[in-house]
C-alpha cells in the first residue's frame, strides 16, 4: 500500500484546478505551473528510485482501500513509472518552452490548466491497473488534447481537429465495446485479474477477437497503420509546443496500453496476435517514412517521423522477446526526448525564417550555428547513428528481432532507418547548409538562445543515454522481464 | 581504462576544445595546436612496435554496455597497429599540410579541425576495438565525420551532393553491417572478435552463414568504395584536399579492407568469400583504372585511382583467403603479405600525390589538366615529388609500388594453383585482368605527371601566376615521397616489424598453428620470374598507349562513359525519384476526407475481426441462460431500431436532431425496463440537456442536404455499416456464450454483498460510483470540467492573427 | 432478451457508422451520439439482462441485476455528454469558419 | 413571453420545486436512485427553465457565480475528500461513514462519500451552466 502512486496524476490535476482561479494572472500562473512542473519531475524521478529499490520492483495502491480486483488498483511497475518519469520530463520542458512561445491570449483561456489535465490523463493511464479506469484516463487525455489542438481557431485547426475528434470518439466507443466483451467473458475489469482469468480459459477464439479489437483501439490512439491518417494534418495546426507535447505523449499512451495489454492479458497466442502487430509495425514504419519524404514542410516532415518511429516502438512487442521488448521500451524513452527536441527546434526555425518550406530556407548554419548543431544531433539520434540514444534502441530491436528469426522486419527497419536518414539530411542540407539567402531573419542568433534553453537538456540527455546506455539498459531489461513474466505482476496484485 | 582508451577518446575531447582555441587565440593558425595530438599519439603508438613484433597482442578491457554485450575492449595486434600508425602518422602530415592549405582568416577552422579530430578518434576506435559493436559505433562516426568534411564548403552545391552521397552509401553499408554483426552475435553470443574467431565452427555451420557474410561484406565494400558502391568517392573530392589525402586515400577507405582482413579468420574458409572478395576486388581494380584515364580533374584521376588500388588490395585479400583452404603455405599466404605491403605503399604514394594535387590547385587555381601544363619550371620540387609518387603507383622500379605490384602480379599468377572453386579454368582471368588494369594504371599515372608538369604552359587559363608552394606545404609530401623511396630500397625494414604481425593477425595462430611467416621482400628474383616480364610488358604497352592517347580515348564516348559513371544514373535515379514516389504513395490514402479515414479504420476492423472470428471459430450462441422477452420489449426495441434507421434519411435538421434525441429517450426507457433506475434518470436528464444544447446551437448549425454520393461510395458505406453492426452483434453473443461457461464468479457479486456493510449505502450503483470505483467518477467529472472550459476557450479565444509559435 | 438487444445494438452501430461515413458535419455528430448509445447498451447487455430487481439493497430482493455495468455506463454517459457538447461547439465553429458543412470541401489542400 | 408575469410566477414555483427535488436527489443518492450527477443535472434544468422564461442577463444577475470557479471548486472538493484520507494513512479516496443521532432529523448517516458527491454536484452544475450560457451568449 503506497499512496506514492497517486501523486503523478493528482498533483497535475490539483494544479490544473487551482490555475482555473488564476487564469488572468500571467505571472502567478507561470510561477505555479513552473514550480509544479519541476516538482512533478523530481517526484517522478524519486518514484522510479523507490520502485527500483523494492524487492518486487513494483508498488501498488488499492485505491479506496478496496481489495483488488474489486476496487481500482494503481500499479507502478518498472515500465509504468519510467513512462511517468518521461512524461513528467516532457511536461516540464514543454512548460518552459510554452512560457517563451505561447501568446498571453491563449494563457488567459486556461492553457496551463489543459496542459496539466493532459498530464493528469497521461500519467493516470500509465499507472492504472484497471481496464475501465484506463478508459477514463484516456478520455481525460483526449478531451484535453481536443481542446489544445482546436484552440486558437485557425481554419486548418478547426477543420482537422474535427476529424481528429471524430476518429478518436469512434476509437473510444470501441474501447467500451472491447471492455464490455471482456467483462462478459471474464467477469472482471482488473487487468491482473483479466490476465489471470484469460490464461485459464480454454476457448481462445472469442478472446483472440477481443484482442484484435483492443489492437484496433490502441492502434488508433498510437497511430499505427492504417489508423493514423488523421494525424499528420491535425498535428500541423496548433503551436509547436502543443505538437511537441502530442508527438511525445499521446501516441505513447496508445503504445503503452498496447504493450501492457498484449503482454499481460492477450499473451496466449502470440504467433497470431503478435504477428499482426509485427506486420502493422513494418507498414507503419514504411508509410511514415514515405510521408516524411513526400513533404517539404519541415513541421510536416517531423510529424511523419512520429508515425515512422511508432513502427519501431511497437516492433519489440511484435517480436515478443525480452531483449526486443527492452529495445521497444528504450526506444519509447529515447523517442520522447528527441521528438520534443525536434519539434522545439522546428518551431524556432519557422520563427526565424518565417516559413516552413525547406526549399525556401538556406544557409542558416552561418547565422545560427547553435540551432543547426542541436538539430543535427537530434536528427542523427532519431536516425540511430551511434553513440546517441537512438542507436541503442534500434540495436536492441535488431538483435532481438534476429534472435527470434524475424528477419524481414529487421530488414524493413534498417531500410526505413536509411530513408529516415535521407529525410533528416535533406532538412539539414536545405535549411542549414547552402548559401545564405535573402529571406529575412526574424530572430538573431542571440535571440534564439532563450528559446533553446529547454532544448539543450534534451540533447544532453540523448547523448548521455547513449554514452551511458548501461544503467538505462539494466533498467529497461528489468522492465521487459517484468512484462514477459506477467505471473509476477498478477501475484503482487492478487496475492 | 588504459592509455590506449585515452588515445581513442583524446581526439574527441580535443575536438571539443578546438573552438575555444579558434576563438581565443586568433592570431595563430588553429592547426598548430591540433598538430600536437596526432604527433603525441603517433610517437606513443610507435613504442608498441617491439611488443607487437614479438607476436604479443595488447588487450585492455573496459565494460561499456555489458547488458548488450557491448564492451569497449582494446585489441591491439599487428593489423591494428599498422592501421593506427597510418592514421596518426599520416594525420600528422595532413594537419601540417592543412595549416598552409587553409587560410586562417577566411576559413571556419574550428569546424574543420573539429570534424578532423572526430574522424581521427573514430578511425582509431575502428581499428583498435576488440568488440564488433564498438567497431560499428566508430565506423558510423567515420561516415558522419567524413560527410561533414566533404560538406565543409557547404555553400557549394557539389559539396552538399557529395556529402549526402557518401553518407547515404556508407551508412547503408553500415546498417547492413549492423545486421551482420548482430547475426554473428545471435550465433555466438558475443561481440568480442577473438571469441567469435574461437567459435568459427559455430558460424560456418550456421544456416545464416552466407547472409551474414553478405551483410558484412556490404558494409566493407561500401566503405572501401568497391564497385558498384565506389561512386561516392569521386564526389567526395569536393572536400578540402588535406581531407582527400587523409580520408579518401590513406585511412577511411581502408576501413573496409581492415574489416575484411579482420574477419578473414571467420569467413575465409568458404568459396563464397573467396569469390566475392577477389571478384569484386578485381572488377573494381579494372573499373577504377579504366575510368581514371578519362578524367580531366587531377583529384578525380586520383579518386578513380584510389578505387582501383583498393580493388587491388581487396582482390589480394580474396586470393589470400585460399590459404585457409590449403593450410597456410607460403604460396597462398603470399597474396595477403602483398596486400598488407601494398596497403602501406599506397598510403605513402597516394598521400603524396593528393598533396601535390592540392599544391597545384592552391598555386594555380585549377585542377583541370586541360588547363594545366608546363609547370615543371615553376615548381620543380612538387614535380619531383609527383614523379616519385606517380612512378611508384605505376609500378616502376625502384619505388615501393614496384615491389608490391610485382608481388601482386605473382599472387595473381598463382591463382590457377588453387585446385578448388573451379579455379583451374577461371583462374586464368585473374592475371589477365591484373595485367590490363596495370596498363591503365600506368597510363593514368603518366597523365597525372606529364599533363600537369610538362607540355604547354597556358598562363591565360590560370587564375594566378604559379610558383613553388610554401615550405610547410611541401614538407609532408616530401616526407611521404622519401618513404616511397626508402621502402623501395629497404622494404625489409617493414617485414618483421609491421607486415608479419599484421599477417599473423589475419591468420591467427589459433587457427593456423603457424607460428612464423617467412616474409622477405626482394626486388630481383632472377630472370626466371614471370611477373618481371609482365611488368616489362605493362610499361611497354603503357607507354605506347599514353602516346596514342587521343587516338583511342574515343572509346569512352562510344561506351557512354564520358559524362558520368553509369552507376551514378542508378544513384541519382533513386535519390531524385524517391520524393515523387513517396508523394504518390502518400497521396493515395491521405485524401483529407474524414469518410475515407473512417472507412480504412472500419475496413481494418471488419477484415481483422471477421477473419479472427471465423478462423478461430469463436462464434457461439448460448440460449440457455437468456432472459425472456416480454411483448412490450419487442415493441420498444422495434421503435428504437426504426427511429434510428430513419435518422440518415431525414433532411431537416430539427427533425434529425429530435429523432436522435428520441432514440436517447427510448434508451432511457430500456434502462427502466432493465432495472437500472439511476441509469434511466441520468440518461433522461443528459438527453434533455443534450437536446437543449443542440437546439441552442441550432442557428449555428448547417441545414442538412441530400447526400450527393456516387453509388459506389453509397454501397461501400452501406456494406461497411452493416458489417460493423453484424460483427458487434455476433461478438456480443459469442462473448455472452463464453461468459456463461466461465469457471469463476463475476466481481459484481462482491459489490452487492458489501455495499451496505462496507460502503454504507444501499444504492449499489451509487456506492460503486463514489466509493468502490470513486477514481472513475473523480476523473469523469474532470472530463466534464475540461469540456466546459474547453467550450469557453473554443468560443471566446480568438487569436485574430496574434501568432504564437 | 440478450439476443434481441444484441441485434438492436447491431442496428445502432450500423446506423451510427453509416452516419459517420456521410459528408455532412451534422450527420457525423449525430452518428457519434448514436454510437455512444450503442456502446452503453452493449455494456449493460454484457452484464446479463436476467431480470432481478434494481440494485437497491433497501428493496430486499432475492436477486439483483448486475450493478457494475450500470455504474460503468453512468461514467461513460457523463463522459460522452462532455464529448458531445465539445464536438457540437467545434462543429459549429468549423462550419462558421469555413462556411460549409460539406466534409468534401473540408479536405484541405493535398499538398500542404 | 419574456415579460409575462404569470409565466414568471409559474416558473419560479416550478424552479423552486425542481431545485428542492434536486437537493433531495443529491442527498438520497447513497441509498436510493440519485446522486451528485443526477442532482446537478436537475439543478441545471431548473436554471435552464429560468433562462427560457427570463433572459440571460437576469440569470447572470441572480447567479453571480463565475462558473469556471465553480468547476475548480468542485474539483478541489472532490480531490479534497480523496486526499484527506491519505492524511490518516489510508489509501487515496478511502471513504468513511458513521451513523449519528442528530436531534430533529433522527438517525442520520454521515458519509464522506457525500462530500465527494457534493464535489461532483458542483462541477456538473458549473459545467452545464457554463456551457449553456457560453453558447447562448455566442448567439448574439
Amino acid at each position: 500500500m503506497s499512496n506514492l502512486l497517486v501523486i503523478p496524476f493528482l498533483l497535475p490535476m490539483l494544479v490544473g484546478a487551482v490555475l482555473i482561479f488564476f487564469a488572468k494572472q500571467h505571472r502567478l500562473q507561470r510561477i505555479i505551473a513552473g514550480t509544479a512542473g519541476i516538482a512533478l519531475f523530481v517526484y517522478a524521478a524519486f518514484l522510479v528510485y523507490i520502485v527500483y529499490q523494492t524487492k518486487e520492483k513494483m508498488i501498488i495502491l488499492e485505491v479506496g482501500n478496496w481489495d483488488a480486483p474489486f476496487g481500482i488498483v494503481l500499479v507502478g511497475d518498472m515500465l509504468s513509472v519510467l513512462m511517468v518519469l518521461m512524461s513528467s520530463l516532457v511536461g516540464l520542458v514543454c512548460l518552459f518552452y510554452a512560457f517563451k512561445t505561447i501568446h498571453s491570449e491563449r494563457e488567459k483561456y486556461y492553457f496551463y490548466s489543459f496542459f496539466f489535465f493532459l498530464l493528469t490523463g497521461v500519467n493516470g493511464a500509465f499507472l492504472t491497473g484497471d481496464l475501465f479506469n484506463l478508459f477514463v484516463f484516456f478520455e481525460v487525455t483526449l478531451i484535453s488534447s481536443y481542446v489544445l489542438i482546436a484552440n486558437g481557431g485557425k481554419k486548418i485547426q478547426l477543420r482537422e481537429s474535427f476529424k481528429y475528434v471524430v476518429m478518436n470518439m469512434v476509437a473510444s466507443a470501441f474501447f467500451l465495446v472491447g471492455a464490455a466483451y471482456l467483462y462478459a467473458t471474464t467477469g472482471t475489469l482488473n487487468m491482473a485479474d483479466l490476465g489471470n482469468r484469460v490464461a485459464t480459459m480454454d476457448q481462445q477464439g472469442v478472446l483472440n477477437v477481443i484482442a484484435i479489437i483492443f489492437l484496433f483501439v490502441f492502434g488508433a490512439k498510437g497511430a499505427l497503420f492504417p489508423l493514423y491518417f488523421w494525424l499528420p494534418k491535425s498535428y500541423y495546426g496548433p503551436p509547436a509546443v502543443i505538437t511537441a507535447l502530442f508527438g511525445a505523449l499521446l501516441t505513447k499512451v496508445g503504445l503503452y496500453s498496447l504493450i501492457r495489454t498484449f503482454t499481460l492479458i492477450f499473451n496466449q497466442q502470440p504467433q497470431f496476435t503478435h504477428s499482426i502487430i509485427l506486420l502493422l509495425a513494418g507498414l507503419t514504419m514504411i508509410f511514415g517514412v514515405f510521408g516524411a519524404l513526400s513533404k517539404f514542410d519541415i513541421k510536416q516532415i517531423i510529424i511523419y517521423q512520429i508515425i515512422s518511429q511508432v513502427g519501431f516502438m511497437i516492433m519489440g512487442l511484435g517480436v515478443f522477446s525480452t531483449s526486443a521488448l527492452a529495445g521497444s521500451v528504450y526506444y519509447i524513452t529515447h523517442d520522447m526526448i528527441v521528438k520534443v527536441a525536434l519539434f522545439f527546434i522546428v518551431g524556432i526555425i519557422i520563427r526565424v525564417t518565417g516559413t516552413g518550406d525547406i526549399r525556401k530556407m538556406s544557409g542558416l548554419l552561418k547565422t545560427h550555428p547553435m540551432l543547426g548543431w542541436l538539430f543535427f544531433i537530434a536528427a542523427m539520434s532519431l536516425v540511430g547513428i551511434p553513440p546517441l540514444s537512438g542507436f541503442f534502441g534500434k540495436f536492441a530491436l535488431v538483435v532481438g528481432g534476429l534472435d527470434q528469426g524475424q528477419y524481414l522486419i529487421v530488414a524493413v527497419a534498417l531500410i526505413v532507418s536509411l530513408l529516415n536518414l535521407f529525410s533528416m539530411l535533406r532538412i539539414f542540407m536545405n535549411v542549414f547548409w547552402g548559401e545564405k539567402n535573402s529571406t529575412t531573419v526574424a530572430l538573431t542568433n542571440k535571440q534564439t538562445f532563450p528559446l533553446l534553453r529547454p532544448v539543450i537538456p534534451l540533447i544532453v540527455l540523448t547523448i548521455a543515454l547513449g554514452l551511458g546506455a548501461e544503467p538505462a539498459f539494466q533498467y529497461v531489461i528489468g522492465a521487459a522481464e517484468q512484462l514477459m513474466n506477467p505471473e509476477h505482476y498478477i501475484n503482487v496484485i492478487l496475492p | 581504462m588504459s592509455f590506449l582508451h585515452i588515445a581513442i577518446i583524446a581526439p574527441f575531447l580535443f575536438a571539443l576544445i578546438i573552438p575555444f582555441f579558434y576563438k581565443k587565440i586568433s592570431s595563430v593558425h588553429t592547426g598548430w595546436f591540433v598538430l600536437v595530438l596526432p604527433t603525441v599519439l603517433f610517437v606513443y603508438l610507435l613504442t608498441f612496435i617491439p611488443t607487437i613484433a614479438d607476436g604479443e597482442v595488447v588487450t585492455h578491457l573496459l565494460s561499456w554496455v555489458p547488458s548488450l554485450g557491448i564492451n569497449f575492449n582494446i585489441h591491439l595486434d599487428g593489423l591494428a597497429l599498422l592501421f593506427a600508425l597510418l592514421i596518426t602518422g599520416i594525420g600528422v602530415l595532413v594537419v601540417l599540410y592543412s595549416v598552409f592549405y587553409l587560410d586562417k582568416d577566411k576559413e571556419s577552422l574550428h569546424n574543420f579541425y573539429f570534424y578532423l579530430m572526430m574522424f581521427m578518434g573514430a578511425m582509431l576506435g575502428v581499428v583498435l576495438s576488440g568488440n564488433l559493436m564498438v567497431l560499428y559505433v566508430f565506423w558510423e562516426l567515420t561516415s558522419l565525420s567524413s560527410a561533414l568534411l566533404i560538406g565543409y564548403w557547404y555553400e557549394r552545391k557539389k559539396s552538399r551532393y557529395g556529402a549526402l552521397k557518401s553518407m547515404l552509401i556508407t551508412v547503408s553499408g553500415g546498417f547492413a553491417m549492423l545486421a551482420g554483426f548482430s547475426l554473428l552475435y545471435v550465433m555466438t553470443g558475443t561481440f568480442t572478435i577473438t571469441e567469435i574467431i574461437a567459435q568459427v565452427d559455430v558460424v560456418t555451420s550456421s544456416s545464416l552463414f552466407i547472409p551474414t557474410m553478405l551483410l558484412v561484406l556490404f558494409g566493407a565494400f561500401t566503405k572501401s568504395a568497391q564497385f558498384p558502391f565506389h561512386i561516392w568517392l569521386p564526389d567526395a573530392m569536393e572536400a578540402p584536399t588535406p581531407v582527400s589525402a587523409y580520408l579518401h586515400s590513406a585511412t577511411m577507405v581502408k576501413a573496409g579492407i581492415y574489416l575484411v582482413a579482420r574477419l578473414s579468420p571467420v569467413f575465409s574458409g568458404s568459396s563464397e568469400w573467396f569469390w566475392l572478395v577477389s571478384g569484386f576486388g578485381l572488377f573494381t581494380l579494372l573499373w577504377g583504372s579504366f575510368n581514371a584515364v578519362r578524367q580531366t580533374d587531377l583529384k578525380s584521376i586520383l579518386a578513380y585511382s584510389t578505387i582501383s588500388q583498393l580493388g587491388m588490395i581487396m582482390s589480394m585479400l580474396g586470393v589470400g583467403s585460399a590459404a585457409a583452404f590449403y593450410g597456410y603455405k607460403a604460396g597462398f599466404t603470399a597474396a595477403t603479405v602483398a596486400a598488407v605491403f601494398h596497403l602501406i605503399n599506397h598510403s605513402t604514394f597516394k598521400g603524396s600525390l593528393f598533396m601535390v594535387a592540392g599544391i597545384v590547385d592552391h598555386e594555380t587555381g585549377t585542377r583541370d589538366i586541360r588547363k594545366l601544363g608546363g609547370l615543371m619550371t615553376f615548381m620543380p620540387i612538387t614535380f619531383t615529388i609527383s614523379i616519385i609518387g606517380a612512378f611508384s603507383m605505376a609500378g616502376v622500379y625502384p619505388f615501393n609500388g614496384f615491389l608490391s605490384k610485382e608481388m601482386f602480379l605473382e599472387s595473381m599468377l598463382h591463382a590457377t594453383d588453387i585446385t578448388s572453386f573451379n579455379m583451374q579454368s577461371l583462374g586464368v582471368l585473374f592475371p589477365v585482368i591484373a595485367w590490363v588494369a596495370s596498363v591503365f594504371t600506368f597510363v593514368y599515372s603518366m597523365i597525372l605527371v606529364f599533363k600537369t608538369f610538362r607540355g604547354n604552359y597556358q598562363p591565360e587559363e590560370l587564375e594566378k601566376k604559379p610558383h613553388e608552394a610554401p615550405v610547410g606545404m611541401l614538407i609532408p609530401p616530401i616526407i611521404l615521397a622519401s618513404l616511397v623511396v626508402l621502402f623501395g630500397f629497404f622494404p625489409n625494414i617493414l617485414s618483421h616489424t609491421i607486415i608479419e604481425p599484421a599477417v599473423k593477425a589475419i591468420y591467427p595462430v589459433s587457427l593456423t598453428g603457424v607460428e612464423h611467416f617467412d616474409i622477405h621482400i626482394k626486388a630481383w628474383h632472377g630472370f626466371n620470374f614471370p611477373p618481371l616480364y609482365m611488368t616489362i610488358s605493362i610499361i611497354a604497352v603503357g607507354v605506347l598507349m599514353y602516346l596514342t592517347l587521343t587516338k583511342w580515348q574515343k572509346i569512352y564516348a562510344f561506351l557512354r562513359l564520358h559524362k558520368k559513371d553509369p552507376i551514378n544514373y542508378f544513384y541519382d535515379g533513386i535519390v531524385n525519384r524517391i520524393a515523387p514516389i513517396a508523394k504518390k504513395i502518400t497521396k493515395v490514402p491521405e485524401t483529407g476526407l474524414l469518410r475515407d479515414y473512417l472507412a480504412y479504420m472500419y475496413v481494418f476492423f471488419i477484415v481483422l475481426v471477421g477473419y479472427t472470428l471465423f478462423h478461430f471459430g469463436g462464434f457461439a450462441i448460448d440460449t440457455n441462460n437468456v432472459a425472456e422477452i416480454p411483448i412490450y420489449a419487442w415493441v420498444l426495441v422495434a421503435i428504437i431500431a426504426l427511429s434510428a434507421i430513419l435518422v440518415p434519411f431525414i433532411t431537416n435538421r430539427v427533425i434529425a436532431i429530435i429523432a436522435t434525441s428520441f432514440v436517447g429517450f427510448l434508451v432511457a426507457l430500456l434502462f427502466v425496463m432493465f432495472r437500472a433506475p439511476d441509469l434511466a434518470l441520468t440518461q433522461l436528464l443528459v438527453e434533455t440537456v443534450t437536446t437543449a444544447l443542440f437546439l441552442l446551437c441550432f442557428y449555428h448549425l448547417p441545414e442538412l442536404r441530400k447526400e450527393k454520393t456516387k453509388p459506389v461510395f453509397k454501397w461501400t458505406n452501406l456494406f461497411i455499416s452493416i458489417g460493423v453492426g453484424a460483427l458487434v452483434t455476433t461478438m456480443a453473443l459469442s462473448s455472452l456464450a463464453l461468459g456463461n461457461k466461465k469457471p469463476f464468479e463475476s466481481i459484481a457479486d462482491y459489490f452487492l454483498k458489501n455495499s451496505h456493510d462496507l460502503g454504507g449505502g444501499d444504492n449499489v450503483v451509487n456506492v460503486i460510483l463514489v466509493d468502490f470505483r470513486g477514481m472513475d467518477t473523480m476523473f469523469e467529472i474532470l472530463v466534464l470540467g475540461i469540456a466546459g472550459l474547453g467550450i469557453v476557450s473554443l468560443i471566446k479565444l480568438k487569436m485574430n492573427g496574434k501568432e504564437d509559435l | 432478451m440478450e439476443i434481441l438487444i444484441a441485434v438492436l445494438i447491431g442496428v445502432l452501430f450500423s446506423v451510427a457508422t453509416y452516419l459517420l461515413l456521410t459528408k455532412s458535419l451534422l450527420r457525423v455528430v449525430l452518428g457519434t451520439v448514436l454510437l455512444s448509445h450503442g456502446a452503453h447498451l452493449l455494456i449493460l447487455t454484457m452484464g446479463g439482462l436476467g431480470l432481478g430487481s434494481a440494485p437497491l439493497l433497501g428493496e430486499e430482493a432475492s436477486k439483483y441485476s448486475d450493478p457494475l455495468p450500470q455504474a460503468l455506463i453512468l461514467t461513460a454517459i457523463v463522459i460522452s455528454f462532455g464529448m458531445t457538447a465539445l464536438l457540437l461547439v467545434l462543429t459549429y465553429r468549423t462550419y462558421k469558419a469555413h462556411q460549409t458543412d460539406d466534409l468534401d470541401q473540408l479536405r484541405g489542400r493535398l499538398d500542404e | 413571453m419574456k415579460n409575462n408575469i404569470s409565466v414568471h410566477t409559474i416558473t419560479r414555483i416550478a424552479v423552486f420545486i425542481i431545485l428542492s427535488f434536486a437537493v433531495f436527489l443529491l442527498f438520497a443518492g447513497h441509498n436510493n436512485p440519485g446522486g451528485g450527477f443526477i442532482g446537478a443535472l436537475m439543478t441545471a434544468s431548473a436554471i435552464v427553465l429560468l433562462y427560457i422564461s427570463f433572459d440571460l442577463q437576469t440569470i447572470k444577475k441572480v447567479l453571480s457565480f463565475y462558473f469556471p470557479y465553480l468547476i475548480g471548486t468542485g474539483l478541489l472538493i472532490a480531490m479534497g475528500t480523496g486526499i484527506s484520507s491519505m492524511f490518516f494513512g489510508y489509501p487515496f479516496l478511502t471513504q468513511f461513514f458513521d451513523h449519528a443521532h442528530i436531534p430533529i432529523l433522527g438517525n442520520v448517516e454521515l458519509t464522506t462519500a457525500l462530500v465527494f458527491d457534493l464535489g461532483v454536484y458542483i462541477v456538473v452544475v458549473g459545467v452545464t451552466l457554463l456551457i449553456i450560457t457560453t453558447i447562448a451568449e455566442d448567439d448574439s
